[in-house]
Protein backbone atom coordinates (compact mmCIF):
# COMPACT_ATOMS: atom_id res chain seq x y z
CA UNK A 1 0.00 0.00 0.00
CA UNK A 2 1.11 3.81 -0.95
CA UNK A 3 -0.26 6.84 0.19
CA UNK A 4 -0.15 10.26 -1.63
CA UNK A 5 -0.78 13.77 0.42
CA UNK A 6 -1.56 16.74 -0.44
CA UNK A 7 -3.61 19.97 1.30
CA UNK A 8 -5.50 22.23 0.14
CA UNK A 9 -8.70 24.69 2.33
CA UNK A 10 -8.34 22.76 5.43
CA UNK A 11 -8.83 19.81 3.67
CA UNK A 12 -6.20 16.70 3.39
CA UNK A 13 -6.48 14.85 0.29
CA UNK A 14 -4.86 10.95 0.70
CA UNK A 15 -4.99 8.58 -2.02
CA UNK A 16 -4.71 5.42 -0.90
CA UNK A 17 -3.30 2.40 -3.77
CA UNK A 18 -2.92 -1.03 -2.97
CA UNK A 19 -4.96 -3.50 -0.23
CA UNK A 20 -6.40 -1.85 2.74
CA UNK A 21 -6.09 -5.26 5.31
CA UNK A 22 -4.55 -5.19 8.92
CA UNK A 23 -1.18 -5.04 8.15
CA UNK A 24 -1.31 -1.62 5.64
CA UNK A 25 -4.69 -0.75 7.83
CA UNK A 26 -2.18 0.19 10.72
CA UNK A 27 0.33 2.34 8.11
CA UNK A 28 -2.67 3.82 7.02
CA UNK A 29 -3.44 4.67 10.25
CA UNK A 30 -0.53 6.33 11.75
CA UNK A 31 0.58 8.34 8.16
CA UNK A 32 -3.29 10.21 8.35
CA UNK A 33 -2.83 10.56 11.93
CA UNK A 34 0.31 11.91 11.41
CA UNK A 35 -0.90 14.89 8.91
CA UNK A 36 -3.79 15.51 11.05
CA UNK A 37 -1.67 16.34 14.03
CA UNK A 38 0.52 18.56 11.39
CA UNK A 39 -1.80 20.06 10.03
CA UNK A 40 -5.51 22.25 10.83
CA UNK A 41 -7.69 19.38 9.12
CA UNK A 42 -11.55 19.44 8.49
CA UNK A 43 -11.94 17.46 6.29
CA UNK A 44 -10.69 14.31 4.98
CA UNK A 45 -10.94 12.75 1.37
CA UNK A 46 -9.97 9.36 0.68
CA UNK A 47 -9.72 8.86 -3.27
CA UNK A 48 -10.22 4.95 -3.45
CA UNK A 49 -9.34 4.44 -6.71
CA UNK A 50 -6.07 2.49 -6.60
CA UNK A 51 -7.63 0.49 -3.93
CA UNK A 52 -8.00 -3.22 -5.13
CA UNK A 53 -9.01 -4.45 -1.71
CA UNK A 54 -10.49 -4.06 1.44
CA UNK A 55 -11.38 -5.88 4.49
CA UNK A 56 -12.70 -4.85 8.14
CA UNK A 57 -10.00 -4.16 9.37
CA UNK A 58 -9.00 -1.36 6.37
CA UNK A 59 -12.63 -0.03 7.19
CA UNK A 60 -11.72 0.26 10.66
CA UNK A 61 -8.94 2.42 10.04
CA UNK A 62 -11.39 4.75 8.09
CA UNK A 63 -13.72 4.93 10.70
CA UNK A 64 -11.51 5.67 13.43
CA UNK A 65 -10.15 8.80 10.81
CA UNK A 66 -14.00 9.78 11.13
CA UNK A 67 -14.70 10.12 14.41
CA UNK A 68 -11.74 12.03 15.28
CA UNK A 69 -13.11 14.48 12.13
CA UNK A 70 -16.22 14.75 13.33
CA UNK A 71 -15.39 15.80 17.27
CA UNK A 72 -13.81 18.52 15.30
CA UNK A 73 -16.81 19.40 13.12
CA UNK A 74 -14.93 17.75 10.21
CA UNK A 75 -16.09 14.69 7.60
CA UNK A 76 -14.71 12.20 5.42
CA UNK A 77 -15.66 12.49 1.48
CA UNK A 78 -14.81 9.30 -0.45
CA UNK A 79 -13.85 9.08 -4.44
CA UNK A 80 -13.67 6.82 -6.80
CA UNK A 81 -14.15 3.52 -5.10
CA UNK A 82 -13.91 0.44 -7.43
CA UNK A 83 -17.38 -1.37 -7.34
CA UNK A 84 -15.78 -4.46 -4.79
CA UNK A 85 -14.87 -1.81 -2.27
CA UNK A 86 -17.84 0.30 -2.53
CA UNK A 87 -20.16 -2.92 -1.90
CA UNK A 88 -18.46 -3.61 1.39
CA UNK A 89 -18.57 0.22 2.50
CA UNK A 90 -21.92 -0.19 1.88
CA UNK A 91 -22.60 -3.28 3.31
CA UNK A 92 -21.10 -1.40 6.66
CA UNK A 93 -23.49 1.01 6.60
CA UNK A 94 -20.84 4.17 5.44
CA UNK A 95 -22.72 6.15 2.92
CA UNK A 96 -24.95 7.09 5.88
CA UNK A 97 -22.46 8.90 7.78
CA UNK A 98 -20.12 10.15 5.45
CA UNK A 99 -20.34 11.05 1.64
CA UNK A 100 -19.35 9.14 -1.69
CA UNK A 101 -18.20 10.96 -5.28
CA UNK A 102 -17.16 9.96 -8.46
CA UNK A 103 -14.23 11.56 -8.47
CA UNK A 104 -11.78 13.35 -6.30
CA UNK A 105 -12.73 16.65 -8.24
CA UNK A 106 -16.03 16.14 -7.05
CA UNK A 107 -15.38 15.27 -3.37
CA UNK A 108 -13.11 18.22 -3.11
CA UNK A 109 -16.14 20.04 -4.20
CA UNK A 110 -18.13 18.27 -1.37
CA UNK A 111 -16.16 18.64 1.21
CA UNK A 112 -15.43 22.41 0.41
CA UNK A 113 -19.38 22.81 0.65
CA UNK A 114 -19.82 21.12 3.90
CA UNK B 1 -11.69 -31.31 -11.49
CA UNK B 2 -11.14 -31.60 -7.59
CA UNK B 3 -8.11 -30.09 -5.82
CA UNK B 4 -7.38 -29.76 -2.50
CA UNK B 5 -4.39 -27.49 -1.08
CA UNK B 6 -2.95 -27.03 2.70
CA UNK B 7 -1.09 -24.01 3.50
CA UNK B 8 0.23 -23.41 7.37
CA UNK B 9 1.90 -19.88 8.23
CA UNK B 10 3.08 -17.95 10.79
CA UNK B 11 0.32 -15.79 12.76
CA UNK B 12 1.90 -12.92 10.84
CA UNK B 13 0.14 -10.13 9.47
CA UNK B 14 2.33 -10.57 6.75
CA UNK B 15 1.00 -13.41 5.52
CA UNK B 16 -2.68 -12.40 5.06
CA UNK B 17 -1.65 -11.41 1.68
CA UNK B 18 -0.72 -14.92 0.95
CA UNK B 19 -3.48 -16.73 2.53
CA UNK B 20 -5.85 -14.01 -0.06
CA UNK B 21 -3.55 -14.97 -3.08
CA UNK B 22 -3.95 -19.03 -2.41
CA UNK B 23 -7.57 -18.63 -2.35
CA UNK B 24 -7.90 -16.62 -5.17
CA UNK B 25 -5.63 -18.90 -6.61
CA UNK B 26 -7.48 -22.43 -6.23
CA UNK B 27 -10.52 -20.49 -6.90
CA UNK B 28 -9.43 -19.13 -10.32
CA UNK B 29 -8.88 -22.78 -11.61
CA UNK B 30 -12.47 -23.01 -11.46
CA UNK B 31 -15.38 -21.15 -13.09
CA UNK B 32 -15.71 -18.39 -10.11
CA UNK B 33 -16.42 -14.76 -11.47
CA UNK B 34 -14.20 -11.88 -10.54
CA UNK B 35 -16.31 -10.65 -8.25
CA UNK B 36 -16.91 -14.01 -6.28
CA UNK B 37 -13.09 -13.88 -5.96
CA UNK B 38 -13.13 -11.03 -4.10
CA UNK B 39 -15.56 -11.92 -2.23
CA UNK B 40 -13.81 -14.92 -1.01
CA UNK B 41 -10.59 -12.83 -0.46
CA UNK B 42 -12.31 -10.80 1.75
CA UNK B 43 -13.77 -13.73 3.74
CA UNK B 44 -10.51 -15.78 4.33
CA UNK B 45 -8.79 -12.12 4.74
CA UNK B 46 -11.38 -11.96 8.17
CA UNK B 47 -11.17 -15.31 9.24
CA UNK B 48 -7.64 -15.02 9.30
CA UNK B 49 -7.11 -11.93 10.80
CA UNK B 50 -8.94 -13.27 13.65
CA UNK B 51 -6.72 -15.83 13.92
CA UNK B 52 -3.79 -13.49 14.11
CA UNK B 53 -5.28 -11.02 16.44
CA UNK B 54 -7.82 -12.67 18.48
CA UNK B 55 -6.92 -15.98 18.65
CA UNK B 56 -3.06 -15.47 19.24
CA UNK B 57 -3.18 -12.01 20.42
CA UNK B 58 -1.05 -10.86 17.47
CA UNK B 59 1.80 -12.37 18.79
CA UNK B 60 3.42 -14.09 15.66
CA UNK B 61 4.29 -17.91 16.92
CA UNK B 62 0.78 -18.98 16.19
CA UNK B 63 0.36 -21.43 13.29
CA UNK B 64 -2.72 -20.86 11.38
CA UNK B 65 -3.98 -23.51 8.90
CA UNK B 66 -5.78 -22.96 5.73
CA UNK B 67 -7.33 -25.29 3.80
CA UNK B 68 -9.00 -25.01 0.35
CA UNK B 69 -10.46 -27.74 -1.40
CA UNK B 70 -13.23 -27.69 -4.52
CA UNK B 71 -15.03 -29.84 -6.93
CA UNK B 72 -17.83 -29.24 -9.57
CA UNK B 73 -20.33 -27.76 -7.06
CA UNK B 74 -18.39 -25.36 -4.29
CA UNK B 75 -15.30 -24.40 -3.05
CA UNK B 76 -14.80 -25.17 0.81
CA UNK B 77 -12.41 -22.87 3.15
CA UNK B 78 -11.20 -23.89 6.58
CA UNK B 79 -9.44 -21.59 8.53
CA UNK B 80 -7.67 -23.17 12.00
CA UNK B 81 -5.86 -21.97 14.62
CA UNK B 82 -4.68 -23.49 18.23
CA UNK B 83 -5.14 -20.17 19.48
CA UNK B 84 -7.26 -18.82 23.14
CA UNK B 85 -10.62 -20.12 21.49
CA UNK B 86 -13.94 -18.40 22.10
CA UNK B 87 -16.39 -18.80 24.89
CA UNK B 88 -19.71 -17.77 23.52
CA UNK B 89 -19.45 -18.40 19.20
CA UNK B 90 -23.61 -17.13 19.04
CA UNK B 91 -22.10 -13.92 20.85
CA UNK B 92 -19.10 -13.59 18.99
CA UNK B 93 -21.13 -14.13 16.05
CA UNK B 94 -23.29 -10.91 16.79
CA UNK B 95 -23.09 -7.87 14.23
CA UNK B 96 -20.97 -5.37 15.93
CA UNK B 97 -19.76 -7.63 18.61
CA UNK B 98 -15.96 -7.52 19.39
CA UNK B 99 -13.84 -8.13 22.16
CA UNK B 100 -11.35 -5.35 20.96
CA UNK B 101 -12.79 -1.73 21.53
CA UNK B 102 -10.69 -0.57 18.43
CA UNK B 103 -12.64 -3.27 16.05
CA UNK B 104 -15.26 -3.06 14.37
CA UNK B 105 -17.03 -6.21 14.73
CA UNK B 106 -17.48 -7.02 11.18
CA UNK B 107 -15.64 -9.92 10.22
CA UNK B 108 -17.81 -12.79 10.65
CA UNK B 109 -20.43 -10.48 9.32
CA UNK B 110 -19.19 -10.13 6.11
CA UNK B 111 -17.98 -13.67 5.75
CA UNK B 112 -21.51 -14.56 6.34
CA UNK B 113 -22.33 -12.28 3.59
CA UNK B 114 -20.30 -13.26 0.87
CA UNK B 115 -20.03 -17.12 1.83
CA UNK B 116 -23.36 -19.38 0.91
CA UNK B 117 -22.30 -21.40 4.51
CA UNK B 118 -20.27 -20.83 7.29
CA UNK B 119 -19.83 -23.00 10.55
CA UNK B 120 -17.75 -21.92 13.17
CA UNK B 121 -16.36 -24.86 15.82
CA UNK B 122 -14.56 -23.28 18.89
CA UNK B 123 -13.02 -24.13 21.91
CA UNK B 124 -11.46 -22.22 25.32
CA UNK B 125 -7.72 -22.50 25.23
CA UNK B 126 -8.18 -25.41 22.14
CA UNK B 127 -8.48 -23.21 19.28
CA UNK B 128 -11.03 -22.02 16.23
CA UNK B 129 -11.85 -23.72 12.87
CA UNK B 130 -14.04 -21.47 10.97
CA UNK B 131 -15.60 -23.30 7.85
CA UNK B 132 -16.60 -20.89 5.25
CA UNK B 133 -18.52 -22.59 1.68
CA UNK B 134 -19.22 -21.11 -1.76
CA UNK B 135 -21.02 -22.64 -4.37
CA UNK B 136 -20.58 -22.38 -8.22
CA UNK B 137 -23.39 -20.63 -9.30
CA UNK B 138 -25.17 -22.55 -11.65
CA UNK B 139 -25.27 -25.33 -8.62
CA UNK B 140 -26.96 -23.29 -5.91
CA UNK B 141 -29.39 -25.25 -4.51
CA UNK B 142 -28.05 -28.62 -4.58
CA UNK B 143 -24.28 -28.96 -3.34
CA UNK B 144 -25.15 -27.89 0.45
CA UNK B 145 -25.07 -31.21 2.48
CA UNK B 146 -21.42 -32.46 2.20
CA UNK C 1 11.69 -11.44 10.12
CA UNK C 2 11.57 -14.95 10.51
CA UNK C 3 8.65 -16.79 8.11
CA UNK C 4 7.55 -20.01 7.69
CA UNK C 5 5.26 -21.69 5.18
CA UNK C 6 4.02 -24.88 4.43
CA UNK C 7 1.69 -26.01 1.48
CA UNK C 8 0.69 -29.40 0.75
CA UNK C 9 -1.44 -30.18 -3.05
CA UNK C 10 -2.17 -32.34 -5.41
CA UNK C 11 0.64 -33.30 -7.89
CA UNK C 12 -1.84 -31.35 -10.84
CA UNK C 13 -0.04 -29.37 -12.69
CA UNK C 14 -2.67 -26.36 -12.36
CA UNK C 15 -1.11 -26.05 -9.17
CA UNK C 16 2.29 -24.89 -10.22
CA UNK C 17 1.26 -21.35 -10.70
CA UNK C 18 0.22 -21.54 -6.99
CA UNK C 19 3.68 -23.08 -5.82
CA UNK C 20 5.46 -20.36 -7.61
CA UNK C 21 3.24 -17.34 -6.01
CA UNK C 22 3.97 -18.79 -2.78
CA UNK C 23 7.40 -18.63 -3.11
CA UNK C 24 7.49 -15.35 -4.73
CA UNK C 25 5.02 -13.89 -1.96
CA UNK C 26 7.53 -15.41 0.93
CA UNK C 27 10.32 -14.22 -1.02
CA UNK C 28 9.69 -10.39 -1.35
CA UNK C 29 8.58 -9.78 2.23
CA UNK C 30 12.91 -10.33 2.25
CA UNK C 31 14.73 -8.00 0.99
CA UNK C 32 14.95 -10.23 -2.65
CA UNK C 33 15.75 -8.32 -5.75
CA UNK C 34 13.06 -9.03 -8.41
CA UNK C 35 15.65 -10.84 -10.81
CA UNK C 36 16.01 -13.16 -7.61
CA UNK C 37 12.44 -13.63 -6.99
CA UNK C 38 12.30 -14.36 -11.21
CA UNK C 39 15.10 -17.19 -10.38
CA UNK C 40 13.17 -18.67 -7.02
CA UNK C 41 9.78 -18.78 -9.29
CA UNK C 42 12.08 -20.97 -12.33
CA UNK C 43 14.14 -23.29 -9.19
CA UNK C 44 10.54 -24.26 -7.61
CA UNK C 45 8.64 -24.52 -10.80
CA UNK C 46 11.37 -27.18 -12.13
CA UNK C 47 11.38 -29.07 -8.36
CA UNK C 48 7.49 -29.15 -8.67
CA UNK C 49 7.61 -30.45 -12.45
CA UNK C 50 9.59 -33.04 -11.52
CA UNK C 51 7.76 -34.42 -8.40
CA UNK C 52 4.50 -33.84 -11.10
CA UNK C 53 5.93 -35.64 -13.91
CA UNK C 54 8.56 -38.15 -12.57
CA UNK C 55 7.70 -38.82 -8.96
CA UNK C 56 3.97 -39.36 -9.93
CA UNK C 57 4.05 -39.80 -13.26
CA UNK C 58 1.24 -37.30 -14.23
CA UNK C 59 -1.19 -38.98 -12.12
CA UNK C 60 -2.59 -36.39 -9.81
CA UNK C 61 -3.46 -37.59 -6.76
CA UNK C 62 0.16 -37.81 -5.17
CA UNK C 63 0.53 -35.49 -2.37
CA UNK C 64 3.53 -32.68 -2.89
CA UNK C 65 4.66 -30.58 -0.23
CA UNK C 66 6.26 -27.44 -0.38
CA UNK C 67 8.01 -25.70 2.50
CA UNK C 68 9.41 -22.01 2.21
CA UNK C 69 11.25 -20.09 5.31
CA UNK C 70 13.76 -17.64 5.71
CA UNK C 71 15.72 -15.79 8.04
CA UNK C 72 17.80 -12.32 7.67
CA UNK C 73 20.58 -14.11 5.64
CA UNK C 74 18.56 -17.27 3.22
CA UNK C 75 15.59 -17.99 1.65
CA UNK C 76 15.10 -21.98 1.79
CA UNK C 77 12.63 -23.93 -0.08
CA UNK C 78 12.30 -27.63 0.20
CA UNK C 79 9.98 -29.46 -2.24
CA UNK C 80 9.15 -32.83 -1.52
CA UNK C 81 7.06 -35.89 -2.56
CA UNK C 82 6.26 -39.91 -2.09
CA UNK C 83 6.50 -40.68 -5.72
CA UNK C 84 8.90 -43.13 -7.46
CA UNK C 85 12.13 -41.51 -6.23
CA UNK C 86 15.03 -41.28 -8.02
CA UNK C 87 17.53 -44.51 -8.44
CA UNK C 88 20.78 -42.53 -9.13
CA UNK C 89 21.07 -39.17 -8.17
CA UNK C 90 24.22 -38.32 -9.25
CA UNK C 91 23.49 -39.33 -13.01
CA UNK C 92 19.95 -37.64 -12.63
CA UNK C 93 21.62 -34.23 -11.87
CA UNK C 94 23.97 -34.42 -15.17
CA UNK C 95 22.57 -31.73 -17.30
CA UNK C 96 20.78 -32.94 -20.50
CA UNK C 97 19.96 -36.20 -18.56
CA UNK C 98 16.32 -37.08 -18.69
CA UNK C 99 14.35 -40.22 -18.44
CA UNK C 100 11.86 -38.92 -20.30
CA UNK C 101 12.52 -38.67 -24.38
CA UNK C 102 10.21 -35.33 -24.80
CA UNK C 103 12.12 -33.70 -21.89
CA UNK C 104 15.13 -31.76 -22.04
CA UNK C 105 17.12 -32.76 -18.70
CA UNK C 106 17.76 -29.12 -17.57
CA UNK C 107 15.34 -28.98 -14.50
CA UNK C 108 18.17 -29.53 -12.32
CA UNK C 109 20.83 -27.20 -14.06
CA UNK C 110 18.29 -24.60 -14.04
CA UNK C 111 18.44 -24.96 -10.16
CA UNK C 112 21.48 -25.13 -10.02
CA UNK C 113 22.39 -22.36 -11.58
CA UNK C 114 19.46 -20.16 -9.85
CA UNK C 115 20.34 -21.28 -6.38
CA UNK C 116 23.30 -20.93 -4.26
CA UNK C 117 22.85 -24.55 -2.93
CA UNK C 118 20.72 -27.42 -4.21
CA UNK C 119 20.31 -30.96 -1.81
CA UNK C 120 19.04 -33.40 -3.48
CA UNK C 121 17.33 -36.44 -0.81
CA UNK C 122 15.77 -39.64 -2.44
CA UNK C 123 15.02 -43.09 -2.10
CA UNK C 124 13.62 -45.62 -4.90
CA UNK C 125 9.81 -46.12 -3.94
CA UNK C 126 9.98 -44.15 -1.34
CA UNK C 127 10.23 -40.25 -2.81
CA UNK C 128 12.43 -37.11 -3.01
CA UNK C 129 13.00 -33.95 -1.28
CA UNK C 130 14.79 -31.23 -3.27
CA UNK C 131 16.35 -28.65 -0.83
CA UNK C 132 16.76 -24.93 -2.63
CA UNK C 133 18.61 -22.08 -0.72
CA UNK C 134 19.12 -18.80 -1.67
CA UNK C 135 21.18 -16.06 -0.19
CA UNK C 136 20.31 -12.59 0.77
CA UNK C 137 22.84 -10.64 -1.68
CA UNK C 138 25.27 -9.04 1.51
CA UNK C 139 24.71 -12.04 3.26
CA UNK C 140 26.32 -13.74 0.48
CA UNK C 141 29.48 -15.33 2.20
CA UNK C 142 28.24 -16.53 5.70
CA UNK C 143 25.13 -18.41 5.55
CA UNK C 144 25.27 -21.34 4.03
CA UNK C 145 25.92 -23.68 7.32
CA UNK C 146 22.44 -24.33 8.48
CA UNK D 1 -1.55 -18.55 -21.57
CA UNK D 2 -3.03 -17.04 -25.13
CA UNK D 3 -1.60 -16.93 -28.72
CA UNK D 4 -1.84 -14.62 -31.31
CA UNK D 5 -1.14 -16.17 -34.70
CA UNK D 6 -0.67 -14.98 -38.13
CA UNK D 7 1.00 -16.39 -41.37
CA UNK D 8 2.70 -14.63 -44.09
CA UNK D 9 5.42 -15.65 -47.15
CA UNK D 10 5.24 -19.30 -45.37
CA UNK D 11 6.32 -17.89 -42.24
CA UNK D 12 3.56 -18.01 -38.85
CA UNK D 13 4.09 -15.26 -36.40
CA UNK D 14 3.01 -16.64 -33.08
CA UNK D 15 2.74 -14.10 -30.01
CA UNK D 16 2.55 -15.86 -27.37
CA UNK D 17 0.88 -13.69 -23.46
CA UNK D 18 1.56 -15.55 -19.93
CA UNK D 19 3.46 -17.62 -18.50
CA UNK D 20 5.43 -21.17 -20.15
CA UNK D 21 5.33 -23.61 -17.61
CA UNK D 22 3.98 -27.57 -17.82
CA UNK D 23 0.50 -26.52 -18.32
CA UNK D 24 0.61 -24.24 -21.11
CA UNK D 25 3.80 -25.92 -22.73
CA UNK D 26 1.38 -28.37 -23.79
CA UNK D 27 -1.19 -25.68 -25.23
CA UNK D 28 1.51 -23.97 -27.02
CA UNK D 29 2.30 -27.32 -28.19
CA UNK D 30 -0.84 -28.45 -29.99
CA UNK D 31 -2.09 -25.07 -30.92
CA UNK D 32 1.60 -24.32 -32.80
CA UNK D 33 1.37 -28.19 -34.59
CA UNK D 34 -2.25 -27.69 -35.84
CA UNK D 35 -0.58 -24.49 -37.84
CA UNK D 36 2.41 -26.34 -38.76
CA UNK D 37 -0.18 -29.24 -40.10
CA UNK D 38 -2.53 -26.75 -42.05
CA UNK D 39 -0.12 -24.63 -43.45
CA UNK D 40 2.61 -24.45 -45.40
CA UNK D 41 5.08 -23.18 -43.15
CA UNK D 42 8.83 -22.93 -43.33
CA UNK D 43 9.75 -20.42 -40.36
CA UNK D 44 8.50 -19.78 -37.01
CA UNK D 45 8.81 -15.87 -35.18
CA UNK D 46 7.81 -16.25 -31.85
CA UNK D 47 7.26 -12.96 -30.01
CA UNK D 48 7.88 -13.61 -26.53
CA UNK D 49 7.02 -10.24 -25.53
CA UNK D 50 4.58 -10.85 -22.99
CA UNK D 51 5.69 -13.89 -21.70
CA UNK D 52 6.47 -13.14 -18.38
CA UNK D 53 7.65 -16.47 -17.07
CA UNK D 54 9.01 -20.13 -18.79
CA UNK D 55 10.37 -22.69 -17.54
CA UNK D 56 12.75 -25.53 -18.67
CA UNK D 57 9.06 -27.21 -19.86
CA UNK D 58 8.29 -23.90 -22.06
CA UNK D 59 12.32 -24.31 -23.75
CA UNK D 60 11.19 -27.97 -24.37
CA UNK D 61 7.84 -26.99 -26.43
CA UNK D 62 10.16 -24.63 -28.08
CA UNK D 63 13.06 -26.93 -28.60
CA UNK D 64 10.19 -29.66 -30.17
CA UNK D 65 8.94 -26.97 -32.31
CA UNK D 66 12.29 -26.19 -33.80
CA UNK D 67 12.86 -29.64 -34.42
CA UNK D 68 10.38 -30.26 -36.76
CA UNK D 69 11.25 -26.98 -38.58
CA UNK D 70 14.48 -27.46 -39.23
CA UNK D 71 13.71 -30.82 -40.66
CA UNK D 72 12.36 -29.10 -43.67
CA UNK D 73 15.07 -26.41 -43.86
CA UNK D 74 12.90 -23.94 -41.53
CA UNK D 75 13.96 -22.34 -38.69
CA UNK D 76 12.78 -20.24 -35.65
CA UNK D 77 13.33 -16.79 -34.87
CA UNK D 78 12.73 -15.35 -31.15
CA UNK D 79 11.70 -11.51 -31.02
CA UNK D 80 11.29 -9.52 -28.14
CA UNK D 81 12.30 -11.55 -25.05
CA UNK D 82 12.20 -9.91 -21.76
CA UNK D 83 15.59 -10.03 -20.39
CA UNK D 84 14.59 -13.25 -17.29
CA UNK D 85 13.56 -14.95 -20.18
CA UNK D 86 16.07 -14.34 -22.48
CA UNK D 87 18.02 -15.50 -19.51
CA UNK D 88 16.89 -18.95 -19.89
CA UNK D 89 16.97 -19.24 -23.65
CA UNK D 90 20.68 -18.15 -23.44
CA UNK D 91 21.56 -20.75 -20.58
CA UNK D 92 20.21 -23.54 -22.16
CA UNK D 93 22.10 -22.59 -25.70
CA UNK D 94 19.27 -21.26 -27.62
CA UNK D 95 21.39 -18.22 -29.54
CA UNK D 96 23.57 -20.93 -31.10
CA UNK D 97 20.64 -22.46 -32.89
CA UNK D 98 18.28 -19.66 -33.63
CA UNK D 99 18.43 -15.76 -33.91
CA UNK D 100 17.22 -13.64 -31.61
CA UNK D 101 15.38 -9.87 -32.54
CA UNK D 102 14.76 -7.31 -30.67
CA UNK D 103 11.23 -6.77 -32.64
CA UNK D 104 8.74 -8.80 -34.31
CA UNK D 105 9.58 -7.07 -37.78
CA UNK D 106 13.20 -7.71 -37.77
CA UNK D 107 12.45 -10.87 -36.63
CA UNK D 108 10.06 -11.49 -39.68
CA UNK D 109 13.09 -9.96 -41.50
CA UNK D 110 15.72 -12.12 -40.17
CA UNK D 111 13.14 -14.80 -41.39
CA UNK D 112 12.23 -13.93 -45.34
CA UNK D 113 15.97 -13.58 -45.77
CA UNK D 114 17.30 -17.14 -44.33
N1 LIG E 1 -9.99 -17.16 15.75
C1 LIG E 1 -10.53 -16.59 16.85
N2 LIG E 1 -10.01 -16.83 18.08
C2 LIG E 1 -10.53 -16.26 19.18
N3 LIG E 1 -11.58 -15.40 19.15
C3 LIG E 1 -12.13 -15.11 17.97
C4 LIG E 1 -11.65 -15.67 16.77
N4 LIG E 1 -12.42 -15.20 15.75
C5 LIG E 1 -13.32 -14.38 16.30
N5 LIG E 1 -13.17 -14.31 17.64
C6 LIG E 1 -14.01 -13.52 18.58
O1 LIG E 1 -15.18 -13.12 17.91
C7 LIG E 1 -15.33 -11.70 17.97
C8 LIG E 1 -16.03 -11.17 16.74
O2 LIG E 1 -15.23 -11.39 15.58
P1 LIG E 1 -15.46 -10.52 14.28
O3 LIG E 1 -16.90 -10.54 13.91
O4 LIG E 1 -14.51 -11.01 13.25
O5 LIG E 1 -15.11 -9.04 14.70
P2 LIG E 1 -13.73 -8.33 15.10
O6 LIG E 1 -12.60 -9.09 14.51
O7 LIG E 1 -13.86 -6.98 14.54
O8 LIG E 1 -13.66 -8.33 16.60
C9 LIG E 1 -13.92 -11.18 18.15
O9 LIG E 1 -13.89 -9.89 18.74
C10 LIG E 1 -13.31 -12.25 19.05
O10 LIG E 1 -13.65 -12.05 20.41
N1 LIG F 1 10.86 -35.82 -8.00
C1 LIG F 1 11.42 -36.76 -8.81
N2 LIG F 1 11.01 -38.06 -8.72
C2 LIG F 1 11.55 -39.01 -9.53
N3 LIG F 1 12.52 -38.76 -10.43
C3 LIG F 1 12.98 -37.49 -10.55
C4 LIG F 1 12.46 -36.44 -9.76
N4 LIG F 1 13.12 -35.30 -10.09
C5 LIG F 1 13.99 -35.64 -11.05
N5 LIG F 1 13.93 -36.94 -11.34
C6 LIG F 1 14.76 -37.69 -12.32
O1 LIG F 1 15.86 -36.87 -12.69
C7 LIG F 1 15.89 -36.67 -14.10
C8 LIG F 1 16.49 -35.32 -14.44
O2 LIG F 1 15.66 -34.28 -13.97
P1 LIG F 1 15.72 -32.83 -14.62
O3 LIG F 1 17.13 -32.37 -14.62
O4 LIG F 1 14.75 -31.97 -13.91
O5 LIG F 1 15.28 -33.04 -16.14
P2 LIG F 1 13.88 -33.41 -16.82
O6 LIG F 1 12.77 -33.02 -15.89
O7 LIG F 1 13.87 -32.61 -18.07
O8 LIG F 1 13.92 -34.89 -17.06
C9 LIG F 1 14.48 -36.88 -14.56
O9 LIG F 1 14.40 -37.24 -15.94
C10 LIG F 1 14.00 -37.98 -13.62
O10 LIG F 1 14.42 -39.26 -14.07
Amino acid sequence: MSLEKRYTHETLVVKVTGELDLVTAEEFRRMVDLELERRQVRHLVLNLAGVSFIDSSGLGAILGRYKKLKSNGGNIVIAAARPPVFKILQLSGFPKIMSFCESEKDALEVAREA
Amino acid sequence: MHNRVKLEFNSLPENLALARLVVASVASQTNFTLDDVEELKVAVSEAVSNSIIHGYGNCPDGLITLEVWQDNAKLVIVVSDQGKGIADIALAMQPAFSTEPDRMGLGFVFMQSFMDDLHVESEPAKGTAVKLVKLLADTNAVALNN
